[in-house]
C-alpha cells in the first residue's frame, strides 16, 4: 500500500490506461503541457504520452464532448476533462442527447466507450457558475453511468473501470477532494459499478452520503459514537449503476436513514435515494427519511454565505438526532 | 472529373434509388404505414450522391434528420432503411430510432442525429479518431443552412480546422429551415464564405449539379487523405415538398418552386450521360425499371417485417 | 365558458398579454407568420402584433434563451419557445446557470422576467430527440419556476402568471395536449403558482399526476372507482413552487400515493415527490409508495416500442392495486 | 478623435484607477483578505477605457470573469466593487457574486458571466429590448480570444447581425486563454476577421492605445445608434500579470512578457498626453495621488465593512 493525494490517483489511473491501451487518449481545456488541468489531474502526461493524446481544446465545452463521442464511435477511447461541473451545462445536449443515447438509437450498433471527468463542489469561494454538483442532472439520463468517488482508493479504481467499459461515464470529482491523501494498492486494481461501499459500520441509523460529504458523514457519525449513537456510513461509489441491494439492507438493518448530497436539495441526488427506500423498504423504517442537502438556492461567493449553504458534520449530526 | 462509365452509371443510380424510395415513403405515409414524421430528400439527391461518391466505404459520413438520402448514398441496404422507418425489427436500429436516427455503422454510416447541428462536433470526433488511428479514412459531415447558426457549426469546424482533422463539412443548403428562409437568419449569402472564419477553404458549388459536387468533394477529400485538414462545401439546391410530410410549405413562392423543379438534378445528370454517351435511352430505362423493381421488395420487406416486441425497448441502453 | 383547445388557450394567454403589455414579445423558432410554431401555439400572432414581437429566430437555442435573458434584465418581458424540449439541452448553460442566477449572483439588482415555453412527451413517434420529458433537470435549478399545466384553463390561468410574474420561469407544454379541449372563462383570469388543482376528489388513494399522465389518471381513477376504489388525483400545475400542502394533505388523508410521471424514473419528478412524502408525511402511510414512470432508456421509436415505455392508465391502475 | 481636454484626463484617470484597483486586490489577495480567486485586469486598461468612453451611462455593457475594468471604467463606485470582491454585505452583489459576478444595474453595468463566452447572447437580447424599446442606446459586450470559440459567440453575433442590434461586440484579444495561446486553438491571426461569417465590419485595433480604442468604438457606436448594426471589434492586449491570481504564467515567454510591458497602455497614454500637452508632470502626479487615495478609500470601507449574516444566503432567490 501507499499513500496517495486523490488527484495524484486519478492520474495514476489515466496514466496507466494510457499506457496499456493506446486507443485511451485525453481532451480538454488546459489539460495539456502549458498547464496540467486546473487541478492538475493531468500534470504531466502530456510530457509522457505527447501533445496528440493528450490534447488542449479551445473553449468549446459542447464540442469537446461531441469530438469524445465521433472518437469513441469509432474505435477510440477518449476521456474529456470539463473544467468545471457546472460547465456541463453548455455540453448538455452532446452529453444527454448525443453520447448516452447513441447506443439505443442505432439499435446497439454503436458504442460511446468515452469518459467526461468533472469537477463539482463548493468550498472554495468561486461563486455560483463554478461550484454546482449536478450529478442529479446526468441520473436521469439512460445510457449513462454516473461515478462519485471520495477517496484516492475510490478514484483510481472507478476511473480505471470507467475507461475499460464501453459505456459512457460521467465521473464526478470534487475540488476538496483533489488534495486529500487516502491508501491505495500498490499493484493494478479496478473497482466494479454498482458495488457500495460501507464506509462506516453501524446499527442505528444509516447515513447515504457521496463525494466530499462521506466525510463529512465520517466526522459526523464519529462524533455520535461518543454520544453512543451507532452509525452507518453508505457510499454508493457510482450513483448509476446504484447498489440498491446494499442500500437496503443497510436500511433494513438500522431502521433510519440520513441521506447526505451536497446539491441543491429539490430533485437532487437526495430524493431518488428518499424514494427508493420509500418504495422499497418503508415497512423497516421506523422513523421518518432524512435528506441533508444545500437550500434551494444557487451557490453564494462570500464565505459565510456559502458555509451556510453546504451541508457539514453539523448538519448531519442534527438530522440524525431528530430520527434516533 | 471521372468518366468512367460505370462509376458515372452507378451515381445516376443512386440517385434514382434514393428519389424513388422516397416517393415510395411519401406515398406510404399518405397510407398511415409510416409512424412519425419524414423529412423527405427528394430533389437534394446530388449532394449525397455527389459526395458519397468521392468516398470509399471505409470512409465515414454523419447525417441529419433528412438522412434517408445519405444513408443510401453511402450505400445502405435498402430493406433495412425502409423497414427502419417503418419502425420494424428488422431495420437498422431494430426500429428504436426511425427516420431521424438510421445508421449503418458497417458502411461508415454513423447515424443520423435529429438534434440540428450537432452531428458537426461528433464528425470532428471522428476525424479526429482517424488521425489517431493513423489511418486514411475521411469522414463527411451532412448539415443544413439552418444548422450552420448552431454553436456547433463553429464550434466544431474549428476544432477540425485548428487540429486538420479529415473531415469535409457539407453544407446542404436548400435555402430554408422549416418555413425560415436563410435570408431571415443570417445576412450573409453564402455559408461557405463562413470557412474564412476558420482558415479553411469554403467552396460553394451548385448543389443540383452531381458531377460537380463531385469534383469538388473529390478535391477536398485529397486534401483530407494527406492531412491538409477540412473543407467546408456549401452545396446550393432545394428540396422539392415540404420541409416534413405534413408541411404544404406554402411559405416558398410558387415561381421559386417551379425554377427549381426545372433544375431537377436527376433530369439534368441524365440529359449528361445521354449527351455524354455514358447512358442510352434505353440503358435508362433499365435502370428505372431495376431501382422500382429494389425498391418495391424494400417496401415489401418492410412492411412483411414485424414490429418488435415491447419489451424490446428495454435493451441496448447500455453496453 | 367556452370550449377551446390547449394550444388555443395558450395563444389566447400570449395575445391578451401582448395587448395588455408592450414589452411582451415573442421568439422562436418559426414562431412567425411563416408557420406559425412548430404546434402552432402562436398562429396569427405575427399577423396581429407584427414582425418585430414575434420573432423568428436562427436555429440557436442557446440565443435564443440568452437573448431572452438580456432583454428581460433591461426591461422586456420575453417570452421564448423551444420548439423541441428536448432542444432545451442546447440552452442549458442560459437556463440554469445564467437565466436562473442572474439575480442572486447580482445580489438581487436584477430581474429576469421571461418564460421559457416548450412542449414535452412522447406518443406521437418521434423517437429519443424528440419525445423527452424533463421537468426534473428544472426544478433541481433554483431560480427557476416550473409549470406544468395538464388543462386548457390552466395552460391559459398559469401561463399569464408566468408572463406577469418577475422571474423566469420554465413552462412545460405536452405535444398530446395542444388538441384537447376544456372549458375555460369567457372573462379574463389568471392562476397562481404554487396551488395544486384537486381533479378528482377520493378517499383510498392518491395519484399525484402532472400533464398528459393527469388524464390517464383520471381515466384509471374511472376505472377503478368501479371497482370501488376512490382514487384522489392531485395536479401541482406548478412543480416550482410546490403546493406542498395539497400535496401532504391529500396523503395524510388517503395513507396512500401513486406518483405518475411521464418522464425516466431515475431521479425524475416522482423522486422529488416521493421524498418529500417519506420526510414528511411518512407516519401516515398505510403502504409504501408508488411510482409509475417510464423506464430508464430513451424514447425508442417504433409505436409498440414507445408504448411500452411511456406510463398509461392500465399501469396507473396496477400500481393502484398493489397498495390498496 | 476626441481633443476634449476633460474627456481625455478623464480616460486616463479611469485608467490609472483600474490599475492600481488591480494592484491593491493583487495585494489583499496575498495576504488572504480576498476569498476564492481573481482575474486581474492590468495591462489591458485601454480596452475597457476606449470602449466605455464612447458609452454614456445610460448605455449598457456585458462583463466577464475578467470585470474590474470593465467596471471602473463603465463608472462604478470603488468602494462597492471592492467590497464585492472582498465578500462584503456592502458589495455591490451583497457579498453574493464576488470577483467574478460584479454588476452595477444602475450604471447599465449588466454584469459579470463567469462562463466563458455566454455573455454574447445576453448582450444580443439587451441590443434587441434597446431596439423594441425605441431608445438610442447601445450595449458594448467584453470577452477574450478564447471566449471567441464559443458556440455562443456565433450564436449571438450572428443574431445581432441578422436583427441589426445595436451591440459592440469587444473581443479582449490577451493572446492567452489561460494557458493557451490563440494559435492552438484556431488558425486564423485575427478574431476580427470572424465578423465576415456575420456580414458585419470586423475591426482589429491596438488593444493598448486607448485613442484608438476610443476612435474605433465611437465609429461603431455611432453605426448602432443609427441602426446599421453591430461591429466586432478586436483589441489586441496583454495581461500584466497571470490568468488567475496564482498562476505563475511560466507558458509565456520572457520575451513577449517584456515586449508587452514596454507597451504599457497607461505609459504609453500619459506620454501621449504629455505629448498633446493636455497634461503636465505635475497634473500627472496629482491624479495619481487623487487616485490612491480613492483606491485606499476603497479598500478601507472593504475592509471595514461586515460580512453579510449567514441566512442572508437565502435572498435573492426569486423576485
Ligand atoms: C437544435 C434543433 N432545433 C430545432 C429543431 C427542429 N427542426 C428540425 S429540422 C429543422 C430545420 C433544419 O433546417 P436545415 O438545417 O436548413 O435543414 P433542412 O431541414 O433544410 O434539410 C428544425 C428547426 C431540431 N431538430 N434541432
Ligand atoms: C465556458 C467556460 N469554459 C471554461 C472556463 C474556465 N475559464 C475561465 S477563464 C478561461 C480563459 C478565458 O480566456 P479568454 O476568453 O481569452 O479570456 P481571458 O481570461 O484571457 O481574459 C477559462 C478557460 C469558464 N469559466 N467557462
Ligand atoms: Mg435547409
Ligand atoms: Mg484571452
Amino acid at each position: 500500500m501507499k499513500e496517495i493525494a486523490y488527484r495524484d490517483a486519478l492520474r495514476e489511473a489515466l496514466r496507466e490506461e494510457m499506457r496499456r491501451d493506446q486507443t485511451v487518449f485525453l481532451l480538454g481545456e488546459d489539460i495539456g503541457r502549458f498547464w496540467g488541468g486546473a487541478f492538475k489531474v493531468t500534470n504531466g502526461l502530456a510530457e509522457e504520452f505527447g501533445d496528440e493524446r493528450v490534447r488542449d481544446t479551445p473553449i468549446s465545452e459542447s464540442t469537446i464532448i461531441g469530438a469524445a463521442v465521433g472518437a469513441a464511435i469509432t474505435g477510440m477511447r477518449p476521456v474529456a476533462e470539463i473544467m468545471f461541473g457546472d460547465l456541463t451545462a453548455l455540453a448538455m445536449d452532446q452529453i444527454a442527447n448525443q453520447a448516452a443515447k447513441i447506443r439505443y438509437m442505432f439499435g446497439g450498433q454503436a458504442k460511446a466507450p468515452m469518459v467526461i471527468r468533472t469537477p463539482f463542489g463548493g468550498g472554495v469561494n468561486i461563486a455560483s457558475h463554478h461550484s454546482q454538483s449536478l450529478e442529479a442532472w446526468f441520473m436521469h439520463v439512460p445510457g449513462l453511468y454516473v461515478a462519485v468517488p471520495s477517496t484516492p482508493y475510490d478514484a483510481k479504481g472507478l476511473l480505471k473501470t470507467a475507461i475499460r467499459g464501453d459505456n459512457p461515464v460521467f465521473f464526478c470529482e470534487h475540488k476538496l477532494l483533489y488534495p486529500l491523501k487516502g491508501m491505495i494498492p500498490e499493484e493494478e486494481y479496478t473497482l466494479p459499478f454498482g458495488k457500495a461501499d460501507v464506509k462506516r459500520e453501524g446499527k442505528d441509523v444509516t447515513v447515504f452520503a457521496t463525494m466530499f460529504m462521506v466525510h463529512q458523514a465520517l466526522t459526523a457519525a464519529e462524533r455520535l459514537s461518543r454520544e453512543n449513537i451507532s452509525v452507518e456510513v453508505i457510499d454508493p461509489r457510482t450513483l448509476v449503476p446504484l447498489d440498491k441491494a446494499a442500500l437496503l439492507a443497510s436500511v433494513k438493518k438500522t431502521g433510519r436513514i440520513v441521506i447526505v448530497s451536497e446539491d441543491c436539495k429539490t430533485a437532487g441526488v437526495s430524493a431518488e435515494i428518499a424514494a427508493i427506500v420509500a418504495e422499497e423498504a418503508i415497512d423497516y423504517l421506523d422513523a421518518p427519511i432524512k435528506r441533508v442537502a444545500e437550500p434551494d438556492t444557487p451557490i453564494p461567493f462570500s464565505p459565510p454565505l456559502e458555509k451556510f449553504v453546504i451541508p457539514d458534520e453539523n448538519r448531519i449530526i442534527k438530522a440524525v438526532k431528530e430520527i434516533v | 472529373m471521372t468518366h468512367d462509365k460505370e462509376k458515372l452509371v452507378e451515381m445516376y443510380t443512386k440517385m434514382l434509388e434514393i428519389r424513388f424510395f422516397e416517393e415510395k415513403v411519401y406515398e406510404l405515409y399518405g397510407q398511415n404505414l409510416v409512424p412519425g414524421t419524414i423529412h423527405l430528400y427528394a430533389g437534394e439527391e446530388a449532394v449525397a450522391v455527389g459526395v458519397c461518391s468521392a468516398l470509399s466505404r471505409e470512409d465515414y459520413i454523419v447525417s441529419t434528420h433528412r438522412g434517408h438520402g445519405h444513408c443510401i448514398a453511402k450505400g445502405a441496404d435498402l430493406k433495412k432503411t425502409m423497414a427502419e422507418i417503418l419502425g420494424k425489427k428488422t431495420g437498422y436500429c431494430k426500429g428504436k430510432g426511425g427516420s431521424m436516427h438510421i445508421a449503418d455503422f458497417n458502411i461508415g454510416m454513423l447515424g443520423a442525429t435529429a438534434v440540428v447541428g450537432a452531428g458537426v462536433p461528433i464528425a470532428s470526433g471522428a476525424g479526429l479518431s482517424i488521425k489517431l488511428r493513423g489511418t486514411d479514412q475521411v469522414c463527411a459531415c451532412f448539415f443544413g443552412d439552418g444548422a450552420s447558426n448552431q454553436g456547433t457549426f463553429h464550434e466544431g469546424i474549428n476544432l477540425a480546422a485548428t487540429w486538420a482533422l479529415p473531415v469535409l463539412f457539407v453544407c446542404e443548403n436548400n435555402l430554408y429551415a422549416m418555413g425560415t428562409r436563410q435570408s431571415q437568419v443570417m445576412l450573409i449569402e453564402n455559408v461557405a464564405e463562413r470557412a474564412s472564419a476558420y482558415g479553411i477553404p469554403g467552396v460553394t458549388v451548385d448543389g443540383n449539379d452531381v458531377l460537380a459536387v463531385y469534383e469538388v468533394a473529390e478535391e477536398a477529400v485529397k486534401r483530407a487523405r494527406v492531412g491538409k485538414g477540412p473543407t467546408l462545401i456549401e452545396c446550393k439546391t432545394y428540396r422539392h415538398k415540404g420541409h416534413s410530410r405534413v408541411d404544404p410549405a406554402t411559405y416558398r413562392p410558387k415561381e421559386e418552386v417551379a425554377e427549381w423543379l426545372k433544375k431537377d438534378p436527376i433530369i439534368r445528370f441524365r440529359e449528361q450521360l445521354f449527351k455524354m454517351h455514358v447512358l442510352t435511352e434505353e440503358e435508362a430505362k433499365e435502370i428505372e425499371s431495376k431501382v422500382t423493381v429494389a425498391i418495391n421488395a424494400a417496401v415489401k420487406f418492410a412492411l412483411e417485417s414485424p414490429y418488435p416486441e415491447p419489451e424490446e425497448a428495454l435493451e441496448d441502453v447500455y453496453a
